[in-house]
């Protein structure tokens, strides 16, 4: 009965989602799909929260549709007028691929019914929850990113710091804002300081409740936008040396563990239990530092004049 | 003992993050992390050859729970092959770059792509595979734009669009896994797949993903753009290493993880494209004007030559011939990265004396730059499949088993594709026997052109006499 | 009666299904970027279902890491292709 | 490691090694280049002299290096083998003496002496190669060792020749290759065995093996110049007269023949190729292309484009000496091998000197040069005269065998005809030209002069060659008895062939 | 109590819906974002519900988090226009 | 009883949700629609929060519920502004033709 009536909420959810999946993906005006898709992510948030999986719900809230929106509207705005958004392949090539598209999803439709039959996943659950208390955290997806797929999560660092490096590598930064008017000013300056706040809490909160590293830095990363959005002249990232140390912390920590557990037991990123709790703390600062680095100078959308060392041959 | 997997991906990202730290000393940090990655390389042999194939439980956790490294014999290979090949691009590269600027971006990400590659021969877990693939992709793409070019920064959009739509389709795939069979480690996926619809449904998306990624005809539409345009050694990186990446794991997914799964129509399709590949690539190789482009077209035809061989290898019956054949296999794709990568160090060099890479005018070319000449030359006897170069033995076992098998029209293909491809060849090499000598800078400093020779020198002389170890190797490492 | 785990990834399924078909019909950029976007929440949504117990039941937390995982390479993908946009843009005017 | 495993190595290294050496030399540091060269040359000869030697001992001589697993590379010594290789190495040397000269003053030396000398180690490859496999691949280094010298020139026809001659050897090449890998699809890596050992396979496989020869002789046709596959051997008239001489004596064309027969000999098997009515075929087309190459020959003006269509009919002599079953048959087309070679080379090294010294390329120009370049003339009156076929000249002796080869096999009636009418055709294309040289007066002035008459015509090392090759022929023909002649040689090969 | 609090949360689910219904009538940039405003307040509400619902506090967090963000994609918003009126 | 009370706050909020929304679609102009949005979120989520403040033990909980509340008041408000502002900015150019459905 009580799953039966919830299920009335899924049906709005699902409708929701393809609506707005089928908008964001075929509005007309790309400005008009760019909104839709920030609502999607919104509605997906929902859903995650609606599936138990708060941390994901934090992240797309944060970083999914928080911060890929913010992009993806500075990216609007760098579009020049004349830019033609509509150009889509003719139609009978859409016929074709949609065609050999639903057959696709008619295939794995029937195999994930099929497995929904009987589900197997349900041992590797339990065997993270039995072995929860050796991993230093309580927060049983935390112990899964940062102990027991430590190194996928390292290796998801470095991919977040190849794209960054990409990007720096692509141009300078856009121009900076003006100064905001009073009344934005005035929220920007009461918001930065309550992001700061809300991205340490879940960066301390991560270990035993949903939340960690990259909900955290998604936060801090939201407070340099603000910042930057607000124009605000104080506003100065560091150095060169000290901003490429900033974005390389998370991952040069993290590294550092696994090389020292490397050394001391043979096996990359062995977290020794009694450890484990601190040791995840420390590459989650890190990390936190590191990937709000890494966001912020991303959303600049190239390089800040304190990326680069003293040049000997000026940049073409 | 295992450290020494570890290392392969550890010590190239710790290069990495050293080189983002300190641009200056990029140079320095790069060559000394490819030189030590490379080490690690050798020092797994050691332990392969001592314990045979091993794996690796990260964090110490059970695989399942946790991720599992694991080196076997095609994984070591392709670790050495990565580990040269990088160590010429890398020596080249520190002479390649002549703004500073370029440079300091391109030995972090240059980095951070051989660490992917390294864990990407590695990995033993299909969600680890996932990652990896994208630090890949998106090292590789930040690499391509490096040139700061329109039409590299277009070719380089392009290529990660369609890495990202490949990398999704995989994942796809991994979902599916998961949720039928609770668990990501390949060994485990393994013992339960078969030819119910979850596995079907999975190996199909995944591969098409894969194909997508290392650019099979007709996915290979991104690919010519990209390895054109961006920068000799990025380019030799990219034709010589990372499409071998997806082409690595189509070959595993298909061999390990579903041995069951793969239908007699889903290898037909592969030969089939395959073949495609090998007449398209071949002949737009053929139309190319410029060398970069040539270069890039045959590695799409090359990549067709791999296709055919795995879906050969897949149909043929098991036995001695298939065996040879999977070694045939390997030895095709370790030639083709030496022989690739040369070629493209070569352009590279030709295009900085002469200004260009356009075919049509590189007379004269031969007599100012003979070392990059004879390069040129073996790495095509290479590409074309003549002897001494591996390739030769390669094609030798590929015909073999397609006339055992009575796959006449591939035999058919193979022999079109090879003709064309020594016609692209030769397109080139006659050119540099012309006489109109053009202004060719003389080189600088040798150490820009025998990279390039010594790479040649390897996919000939060296795989072509020297590889007779393999088939054991392969076969008591599996 | 279809339970959530069942609905979500169906929807999962067609989500990835339409970011696919959208990702290679589509010519412009940022609409492929976001028909990609779209199939990764696909994708995800699959995942998160089988993980998926009931209202009042833990959930399994590995395919939560995952999706964790997922969503920071996504979005570090669709920061760089919208960096080489604009470049790209930037770079007419030369 | 001892002499029998590894002098067939130590052969084909010492002229490898020399070559990959000169590859790396200055340009100007011509004497060490040319002490290299000579010193391959005649190591190669004191190396090949110990084989014969050993050889005709009854040793044995093999070297193998697996480069796959079943793929090996087995270089083993034969009495085919060595006739072969002594021809190759014999004129290898002489050519080298010749291409010092020819070459002094023109530019690439480095590169073209280092291809030369690759060209001539994959020919004694080849002609060592003990399988199939061994075979191709020599046969394919060959081609690619060989595209540099044509080209050489690097002008617009050089490189247009060299790409024509490369389209029909590298495609003669793939389709050697395919036959030969589905041979090794049916019957596993096949070594050369005197006498074949396909006859032992069953029945059914008989259809694939007839095909299979089709393709083994279309790809060595190719090269042998079988026509209709000889369009290539007139255009690569373009490369310098050294690489002439050597591409139609004793590497390219030499190779192609040498391949047919240890295909019919070694691989099939006469009786069995002759069971399976292979050599009829092969017959005809060898005696077509002997009557057309003479017929082309006759309306040709270039002097080096005639001797290129006469090579087209000479060569083509070898592979009717293959297809006519008999033991006589078989010594015509073997001693034929050598035979045509030392004649050959002979003719095209007077070629290269009229063209080198004065300027002469057309026939049409010769008037008088006897007198002006008696020496030359000598040698080249005593290679055409043996292309004729008139005693005592070696061409005689094999045409001679293949007459009587004929009647032995019963195939007179139209293998005789085939023979009378080449011999009048090699007469009618090559006395007028006699005539020419010694009989009219000489025009008032050469085309070119570009070497005056001093004590000699030319430089030495330009007009001992063609003597020294000219001689050779003669000695051949005269002491055709002799147990060291290559009739003798081509008996010992012919009694081993039939000896089953 | 669970009955109506699943009542609650379908309530706020079909407004939701429905606002988004309005959403993509409307015509103008500024009435969307405008919409997503609501849109996320409304959000917020859900999480608040489902929260007590699925008896996970942390999804207060995620609503903390929504609310907070909500608001920086306002800001981007309408900053855009700025720039652009000012250029 | 304390379940009753909750409910109908919660409830109540919905009510002004609802009416909220339903401004937005029935409403003429862009300012009014905004009017009646800033209702929406100011009294419905109020309303709503408290109802859930009810059900909490945890004071931080509770502290973390009205921040949430504040939070959403004040953006909305500052938001709104922002949004009547930039309308007003736009309004002499009218709307980008490329937003004409």
């Amino acid at each position: 009965m009580k799953a039966g009536a919830l299920l009335y909420l899924d049906l709005i959810m699902v409708i929701l989602m393809l609506v707005l999946a089928i908008g964001a993906l075929h509005a007309r005006s790309l400005r008009h799909a760019v909104i839709l898709f920030i609502v999607f992510g919104l509605v997906v948030a929902l859903a995650w929260a609606r599936l138990r999986a708060p941390d994901i719900a934090l992240a797309e809230a944060a970083i999914g549709s928080g911060l890929a929106g913010a992009l993806l509207l500075a990216a609007l705005r760098d579009r020049r007028p004349g830019d033609d958004a509509t150009r889509r392949a003719p139609v009978w090539q859409s016929v074709a691929v949609g065609g050999l598209v639903t057959a696709l999803v008619v295939l794995l439709a029937w195999a994930f019914l099929e497995v929904q039959g009987g589900r197997a996943n349900e041992p590797l659950a339990n065997i993270v929850q039995a072995t929860l208390h050796e991993s230093g955290v309580s927060n049983p997806v935390t112990a899964v990113l940062l102990n027991f797929r430590a190194y996928d999560t390292l290796l998801e660092l470095t991919v977040l710091l190849a794209a960054l490096l990409g990007v720096m590598s692509l141009g300078p930064q856009r121009s900076p804002m003006r100064a905001a008017e009073p009344m934005a000013a005035g929220l920007i300056g009461w918001l930065i300081p309550l992001l700061i706040l809300a991205g340490g809490y879940l960066l301390w909160v991560g270990a035993h409740a949903p939340g960690g590293a990259f909900q955290a830095g998604a936060l801090l990363a939201a407070a340099a936008v603000l910042a930057h959005l607000g124009g605000r002249r104080e506003f100065q990232l560091p150095g060169h040396t000290r901003l490429r140390l900033l974005a390389v912390a998370g991952c040069a920590v993290f590294t550092l563990v696994g090389v020292s557990t490397l050394l001391g037991s043979g096996v990359l990123l062995q977290l020794p239990s009694d450890w484990a709790g601190g040791l995840i703390l420390l590459i989650e600062l890190f990390a936190t530092a590191s990937i709000a680095t890494a966001l912020f100078l991303v959303y600049l959308g190239g390089h800040p004049p304190s990326w680069n060392s003293r040049e000997v041959h000026p940049d073409a | 003992m295992n450290e020494s997997m570890s290392l392969t991906i550890i010590l190239p990202l710790l290069g990495a993050l050293l080189a983002a730290a300190w641009p200056r000393r990029g140079v320095f940090i790069g060559i000394t992390a490819v030189l030590l990655s490379g080490l690690a390389v050798g020092w797994l042999w050691f332990s392969l050859l001592a314990d045979g194939p091993s794996h690796q439980a990260l964090g110490g956790w059970d695989p399942g729970l946790g991720i599992r490294l694991q080196v076997d014999a095609l994984s070591i290979l392709m670790l050495s092959m990565t580990a040269l090949v990088a160590l010429a691009v890398s020596v080249y590269a520190s002479h390649y770059f002549t703004r500073r600027s370029q440079a300091e971006r391109f030995w972090p990400l240059w980095l951070l792509m051989i660490a992917a590659l390294n864990g990407l021969f590695l990995a033993g877990d299909l969600f680890n595979l996932y990652v990896t693939l994208e630090l890949l992709s998106l090292s590789a793409v930040a690499l391509t734009a490096l040139g700061g070019k329109r039409a590299g920064i277009a070719a380089a959009l392009r290529y990660l669009m369609i890495g990202l739509l490949g990398s999704m389709g995989y994942l796809a795939g991994v979902a599916l896994l998961y949720s039928a069979f609770g668990t990501l480690d390949m060994q485990q996926v393994a013992a339960q797949t078969g030819d119910d619809p979850v596995s079907q449904a999975a190996l199909i998306v995944m591969t098409a993903g894969l194909l997508l990624k290392s650019a099979l005809f007709p996915l290979h539409f991104w690919l010519p753009p990209a390895h054109s345009n961006a920068p000799a050694p990025v380019s030799a990186g990219l034709s010589a290493l990372v499409v071998k990446a997806g082409f690595y794991l189509v070959l595993r997914l298909w061999t390990e993880v579903f041995p069951d799964t793969l239908s007699t129509q889903g290898v037909t399709l592969v030969a089939v494209l395959g073949g495609g590949a090998i007449l398209w690539g071949s002949w737009q190789a053929l139309q190319a004007e410029r060398l970069k482009l040539l270069a890039a077209y045959s590695t799409v035809a090359q990549l067709g030559y791999l296709f055919v061989a795995l879906a050969l290898f897949m149909s043929a019956p098991p036995g001695v011939a298939r065996e040879l054949l999977f070694g045939a296999l390997v030895l095709m794709a370790l030639t083709h990265a030496f022989a690739k990568s040369s070629l493209f160090l070569a352009i590279g060099v030709i295009q900085h004396r002469a200004g260009h890479d356009r075919i049509a005018e590189l007379d004269g070319t031969a007599q100012r730059l003979p070392a990059t000449t004879f390069a040129i030359a073996l790495a095509g006897v290479a590409l074309i499949g003549l002897p001494p170069s591996g390739a030769f033995l390669g094609k030798w076992r590929l015909l073999y088993s397609a006339i055992s098998l009575d796959q006449w029209l591939l035999v058919v293909v193979i022999g079109i594709g090879s003709l064309l491809a020594a016609a692209y060849v030769f397109r080139v090499l006659g050119h540099a026997f012309g006489r109109s000598a053009l202004s060719v800078q003389a080189i600088h400093s040798v150490h820009e052109e025998w990279p390039a020779l010594l790479l040649a020198l390897t996919a000939t002389l060296l795989l072509g006499f020297g590889s007779a170890w393999i088939w054991p190797f392969l076969e008591h490492m599996a | 009666m279809p339970d959530a785990a069942t609905l979500y990834g169906l929807l999962g399924i067609v989500l990835a299904g339409l970011g696919a078909h959208a990702a290679i019909v589509q010519r412009d950029s940022i609409r492929r970027l976001l028909a990609i976007n779209v199939m990764g929440v696909g994708v995800f949504l699959v995942l998160i279902a089988t993980a998926y117990f009931g209202p009042n039941q833990d959930p399994d937390p590995i395919p939560h890491a995952l999706v964790l995982t997922g969503i920071v390479v996504a979005v570090a993908a669709t920061a760089l292709a919208l960096a080489l946009l604009r470049a790209f843009e930037r770079s007419d005017d030369e | 490691m001892t002499l029998s495993n590894s002098l067939p190595a130590l052969i084909v290294a010492s002229s490898l090694l020399p070559g990959l050496i000169i590859f790396f030399l200055r340009e100007g540091s011509h004497r060490l280049r040319s002490v290299l060269n000579m010193f391959g040359a005649i190591l190669k000869l004191v190396l090949v002299a110990a084989l014969t030697w050993g050889v005709f001992q009854d040793d044995f001589f093999e070297t193998r290096w697996q480069l796959a697993p079943g793929l090996e590379l087995v270089l083993h010594a034969d009495a085919l083998s060595v006739l072969f290789v002594n021809l190759s190495t014999l004129l290898w040397l002489v050519t080298t003496v010749y291409a010092i000269g020819y070459l002094e003053h023109s530019p690439h030396r480095s590169r073209f002496f280092g291809f030369f000398s690759l060209c001539v180690s994959a020919t004694v490859g080849l002609a060592l190669a003990g399988n199939m496999f061994t075979f191709v691949l020599f046969y394919e280094l060959l081609t690619l060792s060989t595209y540099p010298l044509v080209a050489h020139k690097g002008t617009p026809e050089a490189v247009r020749g060299a790409r024509i001659y490369l389209a029909y050897t590298l495609s003669g090449g793939l389709v050697l290759m395919l036959g030969a890998i589905w041979l090794q699809a049916l019957v596993g890596p096949l070594e050369f065995v005197e006498g074949g050992l396909l006859s032992q396979l069953p029945d059914e496989l008989h259809g694939q093996l007839t095909w299979i020869f089709l393709l083994l002789i279309i790809g060595l046709g190719v090269k042998a110049a079988l026509v209709p596959l000889h369009g290539w051997l007139p255009q690569a008239m373009v490369a310098p007269a050294p690489v002439s001489a050597l591409l139609h004596a004793v590497a390219v064309v030499k190779a192609g023949a040498f391949g047919i027969v240890r295909v019919v000999y070694d691989v099939y098997g006469i009786e069995f190729a002759s069971d399976l009515g292979l050599l009829m075929p092969l017959g005809i087309a060898a005696a077509v292309t002997i009557v057309y190459g003479s017929i082309r020959a006759l309306s040709q003006d270039n002097l080096k484009k005639r001797l290129a269509y006469s090579t087209v009919s000479q060569v083509s002599y070898i592979a009717l000496g293959t297809a006519i079953f008999g033991p006589l048959g078989t010594i015509g087309g073997v001693a034929h091998l050598v035979h045509q070679g030392v004649m050959k080379i002979t003719l095209f090294f007077a070629a290269g000197n009229y063209a080198e010294t004065l300027g002469v390329h057309q026939v049409s120009e010769m008037n008088g040069i006897g007198r002006r370049m008696p020496l030359t003339t000598l040698a080249f009156t005593v290679g055409a005269l043996g292309m004729i076929g008139i005693p005592p000249v070696a061409g005689f002796v094999s045409k001679w065998y293949l007459g009587s080869g004929a009647l032995e096999a019963g195939v007179a009636h139209w293998v005789l005809p085939v023979l009378i009418a080449s011999s009048a055709l090699n007469a009618a294309y090559f006395l007028p030209i006699l005539q020419r040289a010694w009989f009219r007066p000489a025009a008032s002035s050469w085309p070119q002069e570009n070497i005056p008459a001093r004590r000699f015509e030319t430089h030495a090392s330009l007009f001992l060659p063609p003597l020294v090759t000219a001689a050779l022929a003669l000695l051949f023909g005269l002491f055709a008895g002799a147990y060291w002649s290559p009739v003798e040689w081509a008996g010992l090969i012919a009694e081993r062939e039939y000896l089953r | 109590m669970t009955e109506m609090l699943i009542l609650a949360v379908v309530v706020l689910g079909a407004t939701f819906a429905l606002a988004l219904l309005g959403m993509l009538r409307q015509g103008t940039p500024t009435d969307r974002i405008l919409i997503a405003q609501l849109l996320g307040s409304n959000g917020v509400g859900l999480l608040l519900l489902l929260a007590l619902l699925q008896e996970q506090l942390a999804l207060l967090d995620v609503a903390l988090v929504l609310a907070i963000l909500s608001v920086v994609v306002v800001i981007a918003f309408t900053r855009r226009g700025k720039e652009q009126a000012d250029a | 009883m304390l379940d009753v009370i909750s409910l109908l706050l919660i409830f109540s909020g919905l009510a002004f949700y609802l009416a909220g929304t339903i401004g937005v679609l029935r409403m003429p102009d862009t300012l009014c629609r905004l009017h009646a949005v800033t209702k929406a979120d100011n009294l419905g989520l109020g309303l709503l929060a408290s109802g859930v403040l009810l059900q909490l033990s945890d004071p931080l909980q509770m502290l973390k519920l009205l921040l949430i509340w504040v939070l959403v008041l004040a953006a909305s408000a500052t938001g709104g502004q922002l949004i009547a502002r930039h309308t007003l900015d736009q309004k002499p150019n009218g709307d980008p033709p490329e937003d004409a459905r």
